[in-house]
């Protein structure tokens, strides 16, 4: 091995430990309380994770968590960016899964038509 | 070779000088400072445990072992301060108080202990820690030594010099902190050890009486003891003795460490069948009645030989010696021989192609020591030569030469050995083998015995030698034969002719008068009877005499028996393998009316 | 509570070398006269090590692991197979704790008796385990299932007092709780 | 794709909590709920908090849980992983400001740290190298073949002040300086992982939880000296990581770490487990090599030093594991930012164990000058039960005990040692009222007793005098001269012995003898432990009113001591059978048991008529 077939190596593996870094640009949080299990938010959950995985997107980590609180609005989606910023996306389906990966995460690009409202870091702190 | 570079350090305040790698003690020691030392013995390796021999470094808060460490240029060193000789006296006070150190019931009490006397001189009266004294047991299932753990105090010179000198490794210090203890082999004892050569180089290096000899133990302190430095004449490899003697008596027989072949190394034999195994000696000149030998003085049995000589024509007489004879007496036999219709020289079978090969290389034993490869051949030095089988174990040990072995018996070399082969019927793949053995080989040495020396014998040293020239970058090999018998080569380069076979010998003529010189043979010279048609052709001679130390089945056969001394008697020279002249002085006086066997054969043709 | 696990963490047999040269100079050795198969695999311990003198100890720990223990005829075979004086193997068997020369129960209880272990009760706890197994420390219970020992340090302070039965680790073992381990815990072992 | 690592701690302190069963039911409750395709677990080593295994981390979120049995497996999965909330059961209280804790971050014991030797400890799967190769693994290696010469790295050791973390605290620089000048070959490396100090288990916790560390700390190290073949020493005790670094260089083989012509240099490195047999001294550089060798751990006089004459007569440069394990942070960040860290004359980090008496036990790095209050009260969470801090002991049995006064001392090689102690592995055992520090100091010694190899008489001989004297004063039979007595033996032990386990053993008497002098009085002239410790010096009582007599204790006494009063429901001990095991004080539900710090000839109150037990002997009646 010489050491450019080690960095090269390294960068490959990096993927497999990212998750334990913790400073990824963006988080997902999927709404997973009953109501959103029962508006498909596990296969939403499932589409979205293998359109990551598929675009080798890596600045992105994924969580769950229960109710956000827009219960007709399930499935819910809230994107979290490093800076503070927070949109949140309603009524997502297997479509609108695919295009917030490939606008929102890979291009930066908010998805206009589905987000339900930018939410300033202030706000969220209120809100929770 | 490079000379060592020159080094000056300052031990209690005196300016010493010494070579670079020598440790403090060396230096100090040359320089006439004296350290105390406990575990340290001069040709071992360093050990360091003991700390007795302790020295402060100027600037340096902590004590060192001057026997292990290497003397630094310019450094300033203490050897003797208030410290160090309260350090040195706490720790005997504990070494004292760990086991049985109680003087009058040990058999190196007053003056031989070497731990008693620096209690002594560190002026340690009293022992303040309660005695631990555990109860251990005491091995006297050796043959010649005992091993009391008692009394040990754990410093290693014995299992060192087990394994550094004799190169068994016998010994060793088996478990841990105060539970240490020497032990044989697993755990066994001397008398079942079959790895024990019995050398007591052990009991040698003891510095108390924990290892100590059976048949010297409360026979007198040595150091009041008369020591003569003679050479052994049990095998022709002529090691170096100092003999303990008192009121005409041996108390002890130690190895010569000024000795240049045995460097103060003995074997079993050299060191204790000598003067240990006791042998019935003959003290009187006798001669047979009808019944029994009978004593009589020397002037009758000189007589009586002269007159049953004076009958007989010389060529009716014959003169036969052992090998053991001195130089001075093998040259007494020249003298007398025309006297003699024949004489001859009783050797071991094969011995006589050797005893006319001559001496090896003078420094050959020693260079057994450097070679990087050795080949025995048709020897068998561990059972015959045992100073020389420590110098090849450790060669091969300690150094990793390589070790070849070609011999129809079977010895405890073989374990060692790269090779190790009968000599019958060596196959063509087998020289392969043994070239590739011997590649790279710089130093070999031949270490070759009677065996060697039969018309197999002399093809595979033939071929080895071959082997051993066809590599460029080789020394021409040391050559050391090795006869069994002590001083056969000088006796026959004296002029007397080896014979192997005896029965044939005697018979080649009809004998009427037939004078054995049996001298101090071990067996009295009884070997001559393992050739069997021997004892039926003594009993047609008619006047047999044999002159010999000890009784046997050989003076039992004999006319007329004549005490000869025995090699603590004798002085004069022998010559051993090596073509060294090596001096002989006698330590007692004979014993009886024994005398030396050159002067019987001067009296008895004057 | 404490909860036993099984790990496999005593193999002490190390990987195959992948350096050096793996010519060996020993000679083939005969099998074993017992035919003992336990002496085949001995064999293949020191071939691994290519008979080298240094990998003694790897060599009593391997013959100890098929072993149990390492018995008088053991180290004759050892010795003599790679070319070591008697004395010497003698001496490293001994000079080491976990080497034992005599048959040991089938299970090892060692009780740490490490510091923290110490300070958290140890000498009590070995006591305890002795009296509810009905022997004494360095003893082997009747029906040779279980040997009392101490052990210092195992390394696991933050569970102290420890106590490890075999290869199973129990740790938070104060003496109170000896009866109890006793009683419930040993008899899985049964 | 992962979303979610969950990792196990599998390092020995969690495995026998039960962590391998944990994963079991993780594993097939993951699977249950069908998240095992976006859920991984991740096994790893030590995460530091041993004594609240089965410890778990989850990421991204970074939940720190404790005790995680198997059991409580499928309600953390309903919580955590389906619920997407802390499964607060499970989350430990910060002792220190008694909050729950999250986050490792928001736990004293981990917030107070500095990971430089332990950064992958607890975070990388061990047995898997490309992880350790996504955390930089063997880069630093591999700049130093291709970029540096060794002089360069021996300059840059040199620059970071390192110091070896064994326990003397030589300069590992210097050391490798010297080593590298030696001009016979072949050279060694050795990594002493024979980690024998009780109450420390640091070198453990790197091996299992970053065993490449150590490789390549090694290799850098042997590149660096000119050496090309290294033995890693390691003890028996430590199972698991042997497997680990066997595992490791097996892998790091594979990849083409270990072996011929590294990074396509012509330097060759190849790495050897020697595992020890259970000899303390072994720790020792010299001992250690002769068992490396296969021969009895006997220690030899230096000079000559290893780096003159070490394995087999060669060159040998011996480190520990964690001075192995800091070479390659140096080499990857520079001696610079290493030197930033510590204190004046000792840089850098050092892992402590932290053991005893204290609510946070575990494995804790912290750069040097951190004081002991700190360790203590703050990563350690301070004394638990409510009781009094009385000393802690620092070096193991090579180092002493220090007390409540010298607290705020920073811990750095000099400052222990002014006090008497040493630095050693940096094992820290603390110690609560309920120490007897005569008891402390007898332990140690026995240990020492037990561990000398038994070359030298001081250490042979001597320590076993001073045991016996200790062991005198415990049992209540000192004499009034045995201070003297074992100050003067200390010293001389010290002075004289061969090697550093000789030359320390006496510490811990001489350092409690410093400090707690009175306790050896209470000892020696009123026969009275007053730490309750020493067995010989108590008595067990049974308070009369207390007793309920429900027989517990009765049932519970080992050598049957315990009788009946005639008459009534009480019981009562006799003394002269007593063996002051605290069997009944410790199975006593109702307080009744009374346990004094005097001789029992002080307290034994009259003695009642007992009642006849069938088919036991009555004990005495005097």
């Amino acid at each position: 091995m010489n050491l450019d077939e080690l960095k090269k190596l390294k960068e490959k593996a990096q993927r497999q430990v990212a998750l334990r870094e913790g400073n990824k640009k963006y988080r997902v949080v999927f709404s997973m309380g009953t109501s959103g299990i029962a508006a498909g938010a596990r296969e939403i959950m499932t589409t979205m994770l293998d359109e990551i995985d598929k675009r080798g997107i890596e600045n992105v980590e994924v969580a769950v968590t229960g109710e956000i609180g827009l219960v007709d609005a399930e499935p819910v989606i809230r994107i979290e960016e490093r800076s503070g910023e927070k949109v949140t996306y309603a009524k997502v389906n297997a479509d609108a899964a695919r295009k917030i990966v490939s606008e929102h995460l890979q291009k930066g690009k908010v998805v206009d038509g589905l987000a339900v409202g930018k939410v300033k870091q202030k706000e969220a702190e209120r809100l929770k | 070779m490079i000379a060592p570079k020159q080094i000056t350090v300052t031990i209690d305040g005196q300016k010493c000088v010494g070579d670079e790698g020598q440790t403090v003690l060396q230096i100090a020691t040359a320089n006439h400072i004296y350290i105390p030392t406990l575990c340290y013995l001069k040709h071992l390796s360093s050990w360091g445990g003991c700390r007795m021999c302790i020295v402060e470094i100027a600037g340096s808060p902590k004590v060192v072992p001057s026997c292990a460490t290497p003397a630094v240029d310019g450094t300033n060193y203490s050897a003797n301060n208030d410290r160090l000789r309260q350090l040195r006296r706490l720790t005997l006070e504990l070494l004292f108080s760990e086991r049985n150190h109680i003087c009058p019931f040990c058999p190196t009490n007053h003056g031989d202990c070497e731990l008693q006397q620096q209690g002594y001189r560190h002026g340690m009266d009293s022992v303040r820690y309660p005695y631990l004294y555990p109860a251990l047991p005491v091995d006297t299932s050796g043959e010649y030594f005992a091993l009391d753990h008692n009394r040990c105090i754990l410093c290693t010179r014995c299992v060192r010099v087990c394994d550094e000198i004799e190169g068994v490794h016998t010994l060793d210090v088996a478990f841990r902190g105060e539970k240490n203890r020497v032990v044989v082999d697993l755990n066994g004892t001397f008398g079942a050890s079959d790895t024990c050569t019995n050398c007591g180089a052990c009991v040698a290096a003891c510095p108390t009486g924990a290892l100590f000899d059976k048949a010297a133990a409360f026979r007198g302190k040595l150091n009041t003891c008369q020591v003569v430095r003679t050479t052994c004449t049990e095998c022709p490899v002529g090691c170096g003795l100092l003999v303990f003697t008192k009121e005409n008596r041996i108390v002890e027989v130690f190895g010569d460490h000024d000795s240049k072949v045995s460097l103060g190394h003995l074997c079993a034999r050299g060191r204790y069948e000598t003067w240990a195994v006791p042998r019935e000696r003959i003290v009187q000149p006798m001669i047979r009645t009808i019944h029994a030998l009978k004593p009589v003085s020397w002037q009758q049995a000189l007589r009586e030989i002269a007159r049953i000589r004076g009958k007989l024509d010389a060529t009716q007489t014959a003169l036969l010696v052992s090998p053991r004879i001195t130089n001075e007496a093998a040259k007494a036999v020249a003298r007398v021989a025309a006297r003699f219709g024949k004489v001859g020289m009783f050797v071991a079978r094969d011995e006589s192609a050797l005893c006319e090969a001559g001496t090896g290389a003078l420094e050959g034993t020693n260079s057994l020591s450097n070679a990087d490869a050795i080949i025995v051949l048709g020897a068998q030095p561990s059972r015959t030569h045992g100073v020389l089988a420590a110098k090849i174990r450790n060669a091969v040990r300690r150094r990793r030469a390589k070790l070849l072995v070609f011999h129809a018996h079977k010895s405890d070399l073989d374990q060692h050995a790269d090779i190790c082969a009968n000599i019958v019927s060596l196959e063509h793949v087998f020289w392969d083998r043994v070239a590739e053995a011997l590649k790279n080989v710089k130093r070999p040495a031949l270490v070759y015995g009677a065996a060697a020396m039969t018309p197999i014998g002399v093809t595979v040293m033939a071929r080895l030698i071959q082997i051993l020239e066809s590599n460029p970058s080789r020394h021409a090999p040391v050559l050391i034969p090795l006869p069994t018998s002590t001083n056969s080569q000088a006796v026959a380069a004296a002029g007397v002719e080896p014979v192997e076979d005896v029965a044939p010998w005697l018979d080649a003529q009809p004998l009427q008068y037939l004078h054995i010189i049996a001298s101090d043979e071990p067996d009295g010279g009884a070997r001559l009877f393992e050739e069997k048609p021997v004892r039926v052709l003594l009993e047609r001679i008619d006047c047999v005499v044999v002159q010999a130390s000890y009784q046997s089945e050989l003076t039992e056969a004999a006319r007329i028996v004549l005490p000869a001394a025995m090699w603590s008697e004798k002085s004069g020279t022998v010559t051993n393998i090596e073509g060294r002249e090596l001096p002989l002085q006698s330590v007692l006086t004979p014993r009886g009316e024994a005398r030396e066997d050159a002067r019987i054969l001067g009296e008895l043709v004057s | 509570m404490s909860k036993p696990v099984a790990t496999s963490t005593t193999s002490i047999t190390a990987p195959p070398r992948t350096h050096g040269s793996s010519e060996s100079t020993a000679p083939m050795l005969p099998h074993h006269p017992s035919g003992d198969q336990r002496f085949a695999q001995l064999d293949q311990t020191m071939q691994h090590y290519n008979y080298e003198p240094t990998a003694l100890i790897q060599v009593l720990h391997a013959a100890q692991h098929s072993f149990g223990y390492l018995a008088l005829d053991v180290l004759r075979y050892i010795a003599s197979a790679m070319k070591l004086p008697l004395a010497h193997v003698y001496g490293v068997t001994t000079f080491y704790n976990f080497f034992s020369l005599v048959p040991r129960g089938k299970y090892q209880i060692m009780v740490c008796t490490g510091t923290t272990c110490h300070v958290r009760g140890a000498a009590t706890v070995v006591e305890r385990v002795g009296q509810q197994l009905g022997i004494k420390q360095g003893e082997t219970t009747k029906d040779g299932l279980f040997s009392l020992q101490t052990a210092r340090c195992i390394g696991a302070c933050a569970l102290a007092p420890a106590i490890t039965v075999g290869d199973d680790v129990y740790g938070k073992l104060s003496p109170d709780k000896i009866p109890r381990f006793c009683q419930k815990e040993l008899k899985k072992y049964v | 794709m992962i979303r979610t690592h969950v990792l196990v701690c599998t390092g020995t302190g969690c495995t026998s909590s039960g962590s391998l069963a944990t994963r079991d039911a993780l594993l097939a409750e993951l699977k249950k709920h069908g998240l095992d395709n976006e859920i991984e677990i991740v096994e790893t080593g030590c995460m530091g908090r041993c004594d609240l295994g089965p410890v778990s981390l989850v990421h991204p979120d970074g939940t720190f849980y404790k005790n995680v049995l198997a059991a409580e497996v499928p309600k953390l999965v309903e919580e955590h992983f389906l619920k997407g909330r802390p499964y607060k059961k499970l989350l430990p209280e910060d002792p220190t400001t008694h909050n729950a804790v999250l986050t490792q971050a928001d736990f004293t014991f981990f917030n107070r740290q500095l990971r430089i030797v332990r950064d992958n400890c607890g975070v990388i799967d061990p047995e898997n190298i490309e992880e350790y190769i996504a955390r930089d693994g063997y880069l630093a290696l591999g700049k130093v073949l291709t970029e540096m010469k060794p002089e360069q790295v021996i300059t840059e050791i040199k620059a970071s002040s390192l110091r070896g973390r064994g326990g003397a605290g030589f300069p590992t620089g210097k050391k490798w300086e010297i080593m590298r000048k030696a001009s016979d070959f072949p050279k060694y490396v050795v990594c002493n992982a024979d980690e024998g100090d009780p109450g420390a288990f640091m070198n453990r916790s790197v091996l299992e939880g970053d065993p490449h560390s150590v490789i390549e700390g090694m290799a850098i190290g042997a590149y660096a000296m000119g050496a090309s073949r290294g033995f890693v020493y390691i003890r028996a005790e430590y199972g698991l990581a042997v497997k680990r670094l066997h595992i490791a260089i097996e892998q790091a083989y594979k990849y083409g770490f270990l072996g011929k012509q590294l990074f396509g240099t012509n330097f060759d490195f190849d790495v050897e487990v020697r595992i020890g047999a259970g000899a303390f001294v072994c720790g020792e550089e010299t001992a250690l090599m002769r068992s490396v060798e296969g021969r009895r751990g006997q220690p030899q006089p230096r000079p000559p030093f290893p780096a003159q004459r070490g394995l087999w007569g060669k060159p040998t440069n011996i480190n520990n594991v964690e001075t192995w394990a800091t070479i390659r942070p140096i080499m990857l960040k520079g001696a610079k930012w290493f030197a930033s860290i510590g204190t004046e004359k000792t840089k850098g980090t050092k892992v402590f164990c932290l053991a005893g008496k204290i609510n946070n036990t575990g494995v804790a790095e912290l750069p040097y000058g951190t004081t002991l209050r700190e360790m203590i009260f703050e990563v350690g969470g301070g004394i638990p039960n409510g009781k009094k801090f009385k000393a802690v002991q620092t070096g193991g049995p090579s180092g002493g005990v220090i007390p409540e006064q010298h607290i705020d001392e920073p811990i750095d090689y000099e400052s222990l040692q002014k006090l008497g102690s040493i630095m050693g592995s940096g094992g820290l055992v603390v110690m609560d009222e309920d120490s007897c520090m005569v008891d402390v100091a007898r332990f140690f010694l026995e240990f020492c007793c037990d561990e000398s190899c038994g070359k030298c008489p001081p250490c042979r001989v001597g320590t076993r005098q001073m045991l016996n004297i200790l062991d005198r004063i415990s049992k209540g039979e000192g004499e009034p001269d045995d201070i003297g007595k074992l100050q003067d033996l200390a010293a001389m032990v010290k002075d004289t012995s061969l090697c550093g386990l000789g030359q320390t053993a006496p510490n811990p008497v001489l350092t409690t003898l410093r400090y707690f002098r009175q306790e050896y009085e209470a000892h020696i002239h009123d026969k009275r432990c007053p730490a309750q410790v020493c067995r010989d010096l108590l008595s067990f009582t049974i308070n009369q009113e207390k007793c309920v007599g429900c027989s517990v204790c009765a049932r519970s006494c080992p050598v049957n001591t315990i009788f009946k009063v005639k008459g009534q429901k009480k019981y009562f001990i006799v003394e002269e059978d007593c063996i002051h095991c605290g069997a009944c004080l410790d199975t006593c539900k109702f307080d009744s048991i009374i346990k004094a710090s005097e001789g029992p000839s002080h307290t034994a109150p009259p003695k009642p008529e007992f009642e006849p037990i069938p088919g036991r002997k009555m004990a005495v009646t005097r």
